[in-house]
């Protein structure tokens, strides 16, 4: 065990430029996608870090957009026997960009550069106390805790899911990405699991747990990030957060992707990010675009 | 393979590809592609973002929206300040095999001549592009607007140095070349062409600006036809050469440029698409020229438009 | 269903949606599409093409290039000149069903003031719009790039009718509201905006200029974010309505220049796309009105722009 | 026999608007493809006539183009029996916007606008003394000629069909879309037909025939027009021309379809044309694009 919560574990550099990677399969999930693009270049993605896509034809829709890259985490990863890796991706569908990246079939092409961005830390690295880790995960924002979640499986960390869902529709992905181990759900509207917040969730888990042996991990809805950094920053648990916010390049170019830093200024959420400690910046809600 | 080697402002070039200022930060993109970025550097030479006097944060979030064929951006020229960038990031993009120009702005002439001067001392630095033209910094005047202005101010920076020194010129007057004939009256070397064209964006959902700032400005292959349009007019009054942008998204349209009077070419928004665009770019010249019939770059640079 | 009327400068309109002048010939419309034209008619007001002193021929080919998201037009204002127009073509637009806004051009204030005193004399027309920042004819002084210039017309223009006049500005300009003051100074009772954009583009296979006048005007979605932030610097600082285009494809785009500051809107080159491009803007705000929270037209007129 | 030239036969009014059609069929056609709209409301086409066309979805590529709807003349119609008409289109890959309407699949919707333009006057309308009627067809020029000639054949006037093309690449969907009577080849590459251009075919015809019987009738290259139209004026041949031009909208909107005429000033080739007397026009090249 070391004295200090030690960096977090390097991610390799992505190839440079773009490549076309062809595209294995598309399947609903839920009120998702799931789609699945094989790179045959690229190095293992880390949890927590993105890929900026965009579909090889029609990238454009009825009126120039979309225009720019999209940013995506990939959900899970498997190597090909033949080389190669599989990349699955969990899509919602909120734009055009998205919704042409979802309407993609089998056999066609897609941009990818990548993988982009920042990885979460191990538990230990966090928190030199941790006894495993607490993984919150809300809607789309439970594809890079499921990576997460299987890195942790590998290595024999333990974890907990804690994954909160507004309605059936938004919890797409679930049975797919996520082992049944250790899992437990909240739904708004009540329709499975407990009914209300995942962050009632974490409560219930911090108040019978040892706080000083949490390592929290989450994505999700900015809200929802928020109120889980709060819990935590209140109860000094260290926090990691995957964050969203408006991307053009993905690999610092165009200084677009700015999230206020807790000591004021900017971080680059793309090179900075998009995983940053709950105490590094001034609020998860403030750098991402208005959706609800 | 066409030979693409060219120059400007008497610098030397490889090829005449080079990136749009606060396009392409070449130290991210080392730390993120590795050694490969220098190994395949996609510019012929390279052109920082902006430098500041002072270290800037840069604009409050939004600071992206797209639009058709194109985005709206409001950075607002975050960076480490000249004297940071001198002794941090100077170094770094020594190292990229290219000729660099470094970027100023500042809010008065005294600022600039400060600016020029530091940046000038460097002899990693082959020339300095002023930037007169920012749409995202709330400066009070825009010197760039003003053809008197601008002459005055290139006056005044001229004697600090015989580096070459490139006046980047605003799209958004009525007139261009004035500003531009103003700016070679003032001394300069060349100017570049086209900043960012003045636009806004309302929120979907909260009815507000969507960009922090209010405002910003566009970029891409939307305003390629305006910046076709102001690079023929300048190119056609000026002696000295036209470094042009605005939406170049790959060869042809990077000829486009040239044949419109640019004697060299920056891409800009395409490289957010594409970390390589500069090279695929530079890649597709040689067919590109051919497809038009010219034998050669420089014969297309030396085609003048009816 | 919400009720979507509302006035521009004491015209009333069923609803907020006019046409860009010379993006909708009504006559020849009605000839291709026969009566269902005006039974079905897509606009609350119709704006004539610019109509001159004399005939002219207009532009020669080619007139059209389209452009990432847009197109670049150089017609050069083609037409019977005053006298054919109010001859012939006025009966015809009387019969549209809706009020008619005349919209003329000149090449001088005096000949301004007979096109005024001419079309105002007849009781079919309601309002008369100044174009005074047509790209595409080649009349010396653009008007409407100078504040002074603009204030003057008007003075010498106003007290010849009690008519309303509009003034359509250019968006080829540092500062449009320095425009539009001085519209409003001179006593306009609108203005509307923006006219194309000054663009250029480059034929494929000769290498020379494409539009026959050698330049043109971009329109369509590539601007409309230029177009958004003119309106919106301009709104903020006249009392008098404006009339916002630029780009506009749907209500969902209509509704931001209503935002931005807008008091009406025009569809131009949607309407190439779409015959009925007008009535699908109508036809879609209701719902794009209570998308964003609006419960009638008017609140969103009425919504000011943090 | 009427003593002057009569007027066209009217066109009848397009539905005001467009309208979205299915594609039923999309198949290669030698160097060309055609491609069949079900058209349910649209009134029947008349020869020389054209729609506005633009694909439903992605009508966009890579970069906002196209962004106009395409001028594309009808090749042939067929009524439906429960119905509407399926319309027939024979497509030259030029550039985006055609490409776009090439790669549309059955069961894709397309953008309807049209029937445009005015039409082919019947022979004895165009010349007094005219015994049938010449048809001069070139490239992807053919397809206004075809639906000319079934209407000739259904109407029992007689008529020949010269058609010249570059080579087998451009001369997709003749045998689709011409019977096999009368009708006269010539391939610029000789390989097929008379080696050398149509108009050659045209003078050896008009040599041999009365010429104060011949009508003309022509779509093609504007260089092939161009001759067409001159051998014609020199020997006071009434003649007329389906001719090319950019167009914004197809309806008269946008004044940008000029073509020169004769005395000067311009046409609006969409709503004055495309259908024009030889005589009419300052030349058939002039309000093309540079297109080779
Ligand atoms: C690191 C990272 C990882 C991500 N991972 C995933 C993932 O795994 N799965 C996933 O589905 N998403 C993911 N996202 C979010 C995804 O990138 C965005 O939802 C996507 O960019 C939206 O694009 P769009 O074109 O579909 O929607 P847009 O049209 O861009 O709309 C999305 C929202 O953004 C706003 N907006 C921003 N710009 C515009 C504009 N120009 N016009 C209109 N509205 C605009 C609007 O409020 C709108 O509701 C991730 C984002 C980041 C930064
Ligand atoms: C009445 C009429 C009937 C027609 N009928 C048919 C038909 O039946 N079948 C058929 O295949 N075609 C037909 N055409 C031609 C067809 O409309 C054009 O070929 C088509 O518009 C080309 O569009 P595109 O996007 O494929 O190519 P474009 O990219 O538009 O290129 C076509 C050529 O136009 C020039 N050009 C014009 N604007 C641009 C631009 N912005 N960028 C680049 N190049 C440009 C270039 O020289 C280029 O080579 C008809 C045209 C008319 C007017
Ligand atoms: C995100 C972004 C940041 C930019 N930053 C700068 C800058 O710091 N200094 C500058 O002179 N131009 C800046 N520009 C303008 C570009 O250098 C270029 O002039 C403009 O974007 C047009 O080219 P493009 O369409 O190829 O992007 C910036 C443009 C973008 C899109
Ligand atoms: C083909 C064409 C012709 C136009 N003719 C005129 C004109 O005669 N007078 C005028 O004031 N504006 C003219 N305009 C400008 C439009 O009215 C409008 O201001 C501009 O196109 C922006 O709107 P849009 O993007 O919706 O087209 C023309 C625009 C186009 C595309
Ligand atoms: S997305 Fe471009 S710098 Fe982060
Ligand atoms: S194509 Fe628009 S007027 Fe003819």
């Amino acid at each position: 065990m070391r004295a200090e919560p030690a960096d977090r574990p390097e991610s390799p550099p992505a190839p440079f430029g773009r490549r076309l990677c062809e595209v294995a399969e598309s399947r609903l999930a839920g009120g998702y996608r799931i789609f699945t693009l094989i790179d045959e270049t690229g190095p293992v993605p880390a949890p927590g870090q993105f890929f900026m896509l965009a579909a090889s034809g029609g990238w454009a829709g009825e009126e120039g957009r979309p225009y720019l890259p999209r940013a995506i985490s990939h959900a899970r990863f498997q190597e090909v026997p033949d080389g190669g890796m599989r990349l699955d991706f969990l899509i919602d569908e909120v734009g055009p960009g998205t919704s042409r990246l979802a309407a993609m079939k089998p056999g066609d092409q897609c941009w990818v550069a990548g993988p982009f961005g920042s990885r979460f830390s191990l538990p230990r690295q966090l928190n030199e106390d941790a006894a495993g880790a607490i993984l919150v995960g809300g809607g789309i924002g439970i594809a890079p805790m499921a990576v997460l979640r299987r890195e942790l499986v590998d290595r024999g960390i333990p974890s907990r899911s804690l994954l909160g869902f507004r309605d059936q529709a938004h919890s797409g992905g679930v049975e797919e990405l996520f082992g049944c181990d250790e899992i437990r759900l909240a739904f708004e509207d009540g329709s499975a699991g407990h009914k209300g917040y995942v962050t009632d969730l974490l409560l219930q888990l911090l108040e019978g747990d040892d706080s000083r042996s949490a390592a929290v991990y989450s994505c999700g809805p900015p809200a929802m990030l928020e109120a889980v950094r709060q819990i935590c920053l209140q109860r000094d648990i260290p926090v990691e957060l995957a964050l969203e916010s408006p991307m053009a390049c993905g690999y610092g170019a165009c200084f677009g992707c700015a999230v206020p830093k807790a000591g004021g200024g900017y971080l680059r959420l793309c090179i900075d990010g998009p995983v940053v400690r709950g105490d590094g910046i001034a609020s998860a809600m403030a750098g991402e675009p208005a959706v609800d | 393979m066409t030979d693409l080697a060219t120059d400007i402002c008497g610098i030397p070039l490889a090829g005449p590809v080079l990136n749009g200022s606060g396009t392409f930060d070449a130290l991210a993109a080392r730390r993120v592609f590795g050694d490969a970025l220098v190994e395949e550097f996609p510019f012929d030479c390279y052109v920082s973002k902006t430098i500041t006097m002072n270290p800037r944060p840069g604009n409050p979030p939004y600071r992206l929206w797209e639009t058709p064929s194109g985005m709206i951006n409001s950075i607002g020229l975050p960076g480490p300040g000249v004297d940071g960038f001198l002794e941090r990031d100077l170094v770094g993009l020594s190292e990229l095999g290219v000729p660099l120009i470094v970027s100023v702005m500042a809010d008065s002439a005294e600022d600039f001549a400060i600016l020029v001067e530091k940046v000038a001392a460097r002899e990693e630095v082959s020339g300095i592009e002023l930037n007169v033209s920012c749409p995202n910094v709330h400066s009070g005047l825009i010197v760039g607007e003003q053809p008197s202005e601008t002459e005055a101010l290139m006056k005044a920076l001229r004697p600090l140095t015989s580096k070459p020194l490139i006046v980047k010129l605003t799209p958004n007057v009525a007139n261009p070349h004035e500003v531009a004939l103003a700016a070679e009256a003032g001394g300069a070397d060349s100017v570049s062409m086209i900043n960012t064209v003045k636009a806004a964006a309302i929120d979907p959902v909260s009815n507000r600006a969507w960009l922090g700032a209010g405002a910003g400005g566009l970029s891409g292959p939307a305003v390629r036809p305006i910046a076709l349009a102001q690079v023929r007019a300048v190119s056609s009054v000026v002696e000295i050469p036209v470094i042009g942008m605005g939406g170049i998204s790959d060869a042809e349209s990077a000829l486009e440029f040239i044949l419109a009077g640019a004697r060299v070419v920056a891409v800009g928004t395409e490289n957010f698409r594409d970390p390589k665009a500069g090279k695929a770019v530079t890649d597709g010249l040689p067919a590109a020229l051919e497809r038009r019939g010219f034998g050669s770059l420089d014969e297309a640079q030396s085609a003048t438009l009816a």
